[in-house]
């Protein structure tokens, strides 16, 4: 491998939209920075002091000229932040029909898992040209996703779900970096990322398929913790029917809403004692400590999974919710947010 | 020549006015940097409190109304006698500022007291984080973290009362030794201004803990 | 500037405001008033802490830098408090998780 | 300026009183700055060594030097000592401190004893820190991020945290002496416009000190609290927010990248001024641009926190507050500059840390546009573009500064004059090491190499290498200094009261100056830096 390098890799949509923007900045600023070096030196040799007693010409300043190089940067700034505002939020939306994939972070490691159930560390392969979000969680201390051919890093934080997608373009191997300190083996807790031509990507998803789905996983996690003995799947059970949660807005018994998505879950997996449904008894143990954040992915991609109530399709046991009720509307704790009705696969 | 306030004038002030007023503006600046240090902690509880509304409310009505509305009133009677102290320290009253100024560390210590008996009935309750915490509302965690900013916020106000009064009994000897006279008593006015700072953010804490959730 | 001397009447007046308001706050406590409950409490002490400041700290009387030191205070406070929550209260409005 | 010029053979500050108990227990704001020029000295020395135990262990891709661990409580112990114990009171509370009271004509700061407390406070920090460090050291990296700080870290996080949160409070009182001091203590005719620009950024920089210093104390105690008693506060264990903890922080340490570079635009001013001979183009812009960083500079954190988790809306209001607060500081460059134009320029060594600072200065706060960029942030931030980038400021801009105004003020400091042409050569010398250091780094982070990495891919190395050498030349360039400044303290030439014929009121008085700086007190008559009026007094045509 060459020990110089002076350009990195470029092999995503956002690379290719991030590159010219970034060498506008350089072209820009390096042109100021450049002139005002250039009148620098320039008076500092011109107007070179010639006598020790000498006393040049006394200017005090000059209001429009000091008004105008006040202005033009102002507006020059603005320009910059629009670019970049735009920018940051196309890398920030994923697009509706990305392809999911799960990331847990911790010390100091990365797992990733696929849909299909392929689980890998430290090494992720993707299609070339399909967009990929990832749904990140930590399981420890804050780390940070990044991929410098992707130009995208995204912080993956403990107790809560953040998100990033890419697009690759290009195939080949990248690298994959924690750039977020978090211990002692930080600067080995580092990946590659194999994009692949479609294909190829098939091929590699066949290959690894052993363990079956995610959500095959999960269903094994429902059973395995007894999960099942209480969410009964004809609407009779103890505790609320799960078919048809993912994405439905929850009446809690206090009278608030909350629209079941990844983040609400997690909570009612882990919280000790989470706020229960309308109409159900509090009798959902915690998890807390028996599920790591993977089982976690692998039981709300389950979830997700399980198909619609029969019938109207409006599931009796979460009650209906037309309406988001006072003030509680997507408070639900510092790092949840509300996924209300974007998700595409919930299906 | 050699009254106090000649004496207590230091050479890089012109005049006994310049100097007083040099060192209240001083103080209120001291004041500003407490309001941002305090305003840390409300700035984080005020963020809380909007996320775990429930939880906050579960943990005020937890508060003992009682001790906490006469330690109230006990405070406000001692900024009312550290006022009049000053006032009376103005006017060469020095014997009655001496008497007011012992009647405030009184004060003072009568609200620690009260303070200290609250935390030890919290601790009988098993309400203090990180020490002894058991609560089996569905928002323990929720009231934990009210816990804690419960007793990092009176604790720092105890620490500053702990300070305060400290000064208040140095001064009070200084004023029998007569060391303050109508023209030269700015130690006092200044500790005043700190004992009523102290007073109002109790007043805000008073307000934040005990009251918003009292209804329950 | 000469030394500012109040009255001791004005301190007498000030101190039976600051107790009703301390009994007012309790009692008003008591009712159910749901998010504005918090309102009422720090509206409430906003005022003590105001009686407290103008009278027994004299700010009322005292000249402009003090003046401005207070409301610098408070407008710092205010720039931590409001745009702290601007993270917090816009975290939702984008559908995403974390976003 | 003064109508008083005397220079009688009386005893100055430095002669007056002997012995180790008048300088412990001095109460002389000039041998307070110079305790704390001893003191930062030494901690830059600290910092520089665990530095340049750094940039040899990045001379390989491997980490082989020094293990992940001491590589990571290097970069942690190099961050908590430059930060906190070397740039924040870098130049106010030695330069500061020393010349604030003789340019507005005072005979001391408001509140003396204060000063001399916020010295031992000082001390009382740094030796906390310098014990946690010896006992192990610490490897949160200097932002003390959690939970990693409060729940995961097994080093001295709380001894390290301690140390910082007791030279907060020597921060403070040093502010508050400064803001009382400029307020209440103006010599007779020195109204606010008459002020020197030092002292106009100085008072900026005070209200940053009293404003944002309480927050980082009230924030380090809470970390203190939550890993002592293990109680969620910022960790989600109990419900709290990591994130919250990075507003408080960031609330604080954005507004003290402020505190450490508006002293040094302070001494630049003074600098360009002075080797130009001529007042500072734009005085009042200059003056308001300093108050206008101090207080737009509080509407910024969240710049940090770009991809931290916050909400991208959140996040578009820091980004277009960051952008503002560039335009105060473009003012101030475009105006030091516009200064010189016809001028009378000298290159003396002072002048040339001036010139050096105005391009570094350039250079990072251009860099600084990058970062402010949402887009352009989500690749560059957490790399060693950012790190470059506020090395430019923090070394190129307030180190470059600080060296400047040490040479400017030495003649009024020591009464010696300092050896002009090694002085000269050593200027060159920090330059060059500096920008062959830093610059490779702007590309290292473009390409992705990210900051705390003690191993990197080897593609990167030749880029490492270049910045390491240039670090070596770079310690030479500081070292030279430091040698021929202690000579010319024991053997220099002595020093007229004004050798660079300057207009402030601290040139009208001998050099060293006299204990309480002014035999009378000045009265002042003019603006700053009039020299057209002042053309007699300093014999100039």
């Amino acid at each position: 491998m060459n020990s110089l390098q002076l350009l990195p890799q470029s092999a995503s949509t956002f690379a290719s939209e991030y590159d010219p923007f970034f060498w506008c900045l350089v072209v820009v600023c390096g042109a100021v920075t450049l002139g005002i070096a250039v009148f620098v030196v320039y008076a500092v040799i011109r107007y070179r002091r010639r006598r020790e007693d000498e006393l040049p010409e006394q200017i005090e300043g000059n209001y429009k000229i000091e008004a105008t190089w006040t202005v033009i940067p102002l507006i020059i700034f603005l320009g910059m932040f629009g670019w970049g505002a735009k920018t940051y939020f196309d890398v920030e939306a994923p697009p509706a029909d990305s392809m999911k994939i799960y990331v847990v972070a911790k010390q100091w490691m990365w797992k990733l898992q696929h849909i299909d159930g392929q689980r890998e560390i430290n090494t992720l392969h993707v299609p070339v040209g399909r967009p990929v979000q990832l749904i990140m969680i930590s399981q420890d201390v804050i780390h940070s996703f990044f991929v410098p051919a992707f130009r995208i890093k995204q912080d993956v934080l403990p107790g809560r779900y953040t998100t990033i997608w890419f697009k690759a373009t290009q195939p080949g191997q990248y690298h994959l970096f924690c750039a977020e300190y978090c211990g002692t083996k930080h600067s080995g807790m580092i990946g590659w990322v194999y994009a692949m031509e479609p294909h190829e990507y098939e091929r590699w998803l066949t290959e690894g398929a052993a363990e079956g789905s995610l959500a095959s996983t999960g269903e094994k996690l429902f059973h395995q913790f007894g999960c099942a003995n209480c969410h009964h799947f004809d609407g009779h059970g103890p505790c609320p029917d799960l078919r048809g949660l993912y994405g439905r807005p929850v009446v809690l018994q206090n009278g608030t809403t909350r629209v079941a998505d990844d983040t609400y879950i997690r909570e009612c997996i882990l919280k000790k004692k989470p706020a229960p449904v309308a109409g159900f008894a509090d009798f959902m143990p915690s998890f807390d400590g028996h599920l790591t954040e993977d089982q976690i992915l692998a039981l709300t991609t389950y979830i997700k999974s399980i198909g619609p109530q029969p019938g109207t399709g409006q599931p009796s046991s979460s009650g209906t919710a037309p309406k988001n009720y006072g003030t509680q509307r997507g408070i639900a704790g510092p790092g949840a947010t509300s996924n209300a009705g974007t998700e595409s696969d919930s299906r | 020549m050699s009254s106090p306030e000649v004496l207590a004038l230091r050479e890089q002030y012109g005049t006994a006015d310049q100097q007083r007023e040099i060192s209240t503006i001083g103080m209120w600046i001291f004041l500003a940097t407490e309001v941002m240090f305090f305003g840390g902690l409300f700035a984080g509880f005020a963020i809380y409190r909007m996320y775990y509304t429930q939880g906050f409310m579960e943990g005020s009505a937890e508060m003992e109304i009682v001790l906490g509305s006469v330690n109230t009133a006990v405070l406000i009677t001692s900024s009312l006698t550290m006022a009049l102290s000053v006032y009376k320290t103005s006017i060469g009253k020095q014997f009655h500022t001496y008497l007011l100024l012992l009647a405030t560390a009184v004060l003072g210590l009568v609200f620690l007291g009260i303070k200290f008996t609250e935390y030890y009935l919290h601790y009988q309750h098993h309400k203090v984080p990180g020490i002894w915490f058991e609560s089996t509302s569905p928002h323990s965690g929720a009231i934990e973290l009210f816990f804690v900013y419960y007793f990092c916020m009176t604790g720092l106000h105890a620490l500053h009362m702990i300070i305060g009064i400290s000064v208040v009994v140095v001064f009070a000897i200084r004023t029998a030794l007569g060391r303050f006279n109508a023209l030269y008593h700015t130690p006092i006015l200044i500790l005043g201004l700190y004992w009523h700072f102290v007073d109002i953010v109790w007043v805000f804490l008073f307000g934040i803990f005990y009251i918003s959730g009292l209804h329950r | 500037m000469p030394e500012v001397t109040v009255s001791p009447r004005i301190y007498y007046l000030t101190y039976a405001a600051l107790l009703c308001l301390t009994l007012g706050t309790v009692l008003i406590g008591y009712l159910d008033l749901g998010w504005f409950s918090m309102f009422v409490a720090v509206a409430i002490a906003a005022i003590k802490a105001t009686l407290i400041a103008a009278f027994f700290m004299h700010a009322l009387y005292e000249k402009v830098m003090i003046r401005l030191l207070i409301a610098g205070a408070l407008l710092w406070f205010m720039i931590l408090v409001t745009l702290t929550m601007s993270d917090y209260i816009t975290r939702s409005w984008l559908p995403l998780p974390g976003k | 300026m003064i109508a008083h010029l005397a220079a009688p053979e009386t005893a100055d500050y430095l002669t007056e009183e002997r012995g180790i108990r008048s300088w412990l227990l001095t109460t002389d704001h000039k041998r307070i700055g110079l305790l704390y020029t001893f003191s930062v000295t030494f901690f830059f020395a600290v910092g520089a060594l665990f530095a340049a135990l750094m940039r040899l262990e990045l001379l390989t891709p491997a980490s082989d030097l020094v293990d992940p661990e001491t590589y990571n409580k290097l970069f942690s112990m190099h961050g908590i000592m430059m930060v906190w114990f070397f740039l924040i009171p870098s130049i106010p509370n030695t330069l500061g401190n020393f010349l604030i009271p003789m340019m507005i004509g005072a005979k001391d700061v408001a509140f003396p004893k204060l000063n001399l407390a916020s010295w031992y406070v000082f001390m009382i920090g740094g030796c906390v820190a310098l014990y946690s460090m010896m006992r192990g050291g610490v490897d949160t990296g200097w932002t003390f991020y959690t939970p990693f700080s409060t729940i995961y870290s097994t080093t001295y996080v709380v001894g390290a945290a301690a140390g910082v949160f007791i030279s907060g409070f020597s921060s403070i009182m040093t502010g508050l002496n400064f803001i009382a001091t400029i307020h209440g203590l103006r010599a007779p005719g020195m109204t606010w416009f008459r002020l020197p620009l030092f002292i106009w950024s100085h008072y900026a920089t005070s209200v940053i000190l009293v404003l944002a210093t309480p927050i980082l104390a009230i924030t380090l105690l809470m970390i203190a609290v939550e890993r002592i008693f293990q109680v969620g506060i910022f960790s989600p264990e109990l419900g709290g927010d990591p994130v919250l903890f990075q507003h408080m922080f960031w609330f604080y340490s954005h507004p003290a990248v402020y505190i450490m570079v508006l002293p040094g635009m302070a001494v630049i001013s003074e600098l360009v001024a002075a080797f130009s001979r001529r007042a500072v183009f734009g005085y009042v812009f200059v003056a308001f641009a300093s108050i206008a960083i101090a207080v737009i500079g509080f509407l910024v954190w969240g710049h940090h926190m770009f991809v931290a988790g916050q909400s991208v809306y959140s996040a578009m209001a820091f980004s277009v507050l960051s952008y503002l607060v560039a335009v105060p500081s473009a003012i101030k460059v475009f105006n030091w500059s516009a200064t010189l134009y016809k001028g009378s320029v000298s290159w003396d060594t002072p002048m040339l840390y001036a010139i050096g600072f105005i391009g570094l200065f350039t250079v990072g706060g251009m860099t600084g546009l990058f970062l402010a960029a949402l887009g352009i942030d989500v690749h560059v931030t957490d790399t060693y573009f950012v790190i470059a980038h506020f090395h430019y400021i923090m070394v190129g801009g307030t180190v470059m500064a600080f060296l400047g105004g040490v040479h400017y003020w030495w003649p009024k400091i020591s009464g010696k004059l300092y050896p002009e042409g090694l002085a000269r050569l050593s200027a060159l010398i920090v330059f060059l090491g500096f920008n062959l250091t830093f610059f490779p780094q702007f590309v290292l982070g473009y390409l992705g190499m990210p900051r705390r990495y003690a191993a990197y891919p080897p593609e990167w190395q030749a880029l490492n290498v270049l910045s390491t050498a240039g670090a070596s030349i770079l310690g030479i360039g500081y070292l030279l200094p430091l040698c021929y400044l202690i000579w010319s303290w024991r053997c220099g030439p002595p020093a007229p009261p004004n050798p660079w014929r300057a207009t402030g009121l601290e040139w009208q008085t001998p050099s060293p100056p006299p204990k309480h700086n002014f035999e009378v007190t000045p009265v002042v008559r003019r603006k700053a830096y009039d020299y057209e009026g002042m053309k007699e007094e300093l014999r100039l045509v």
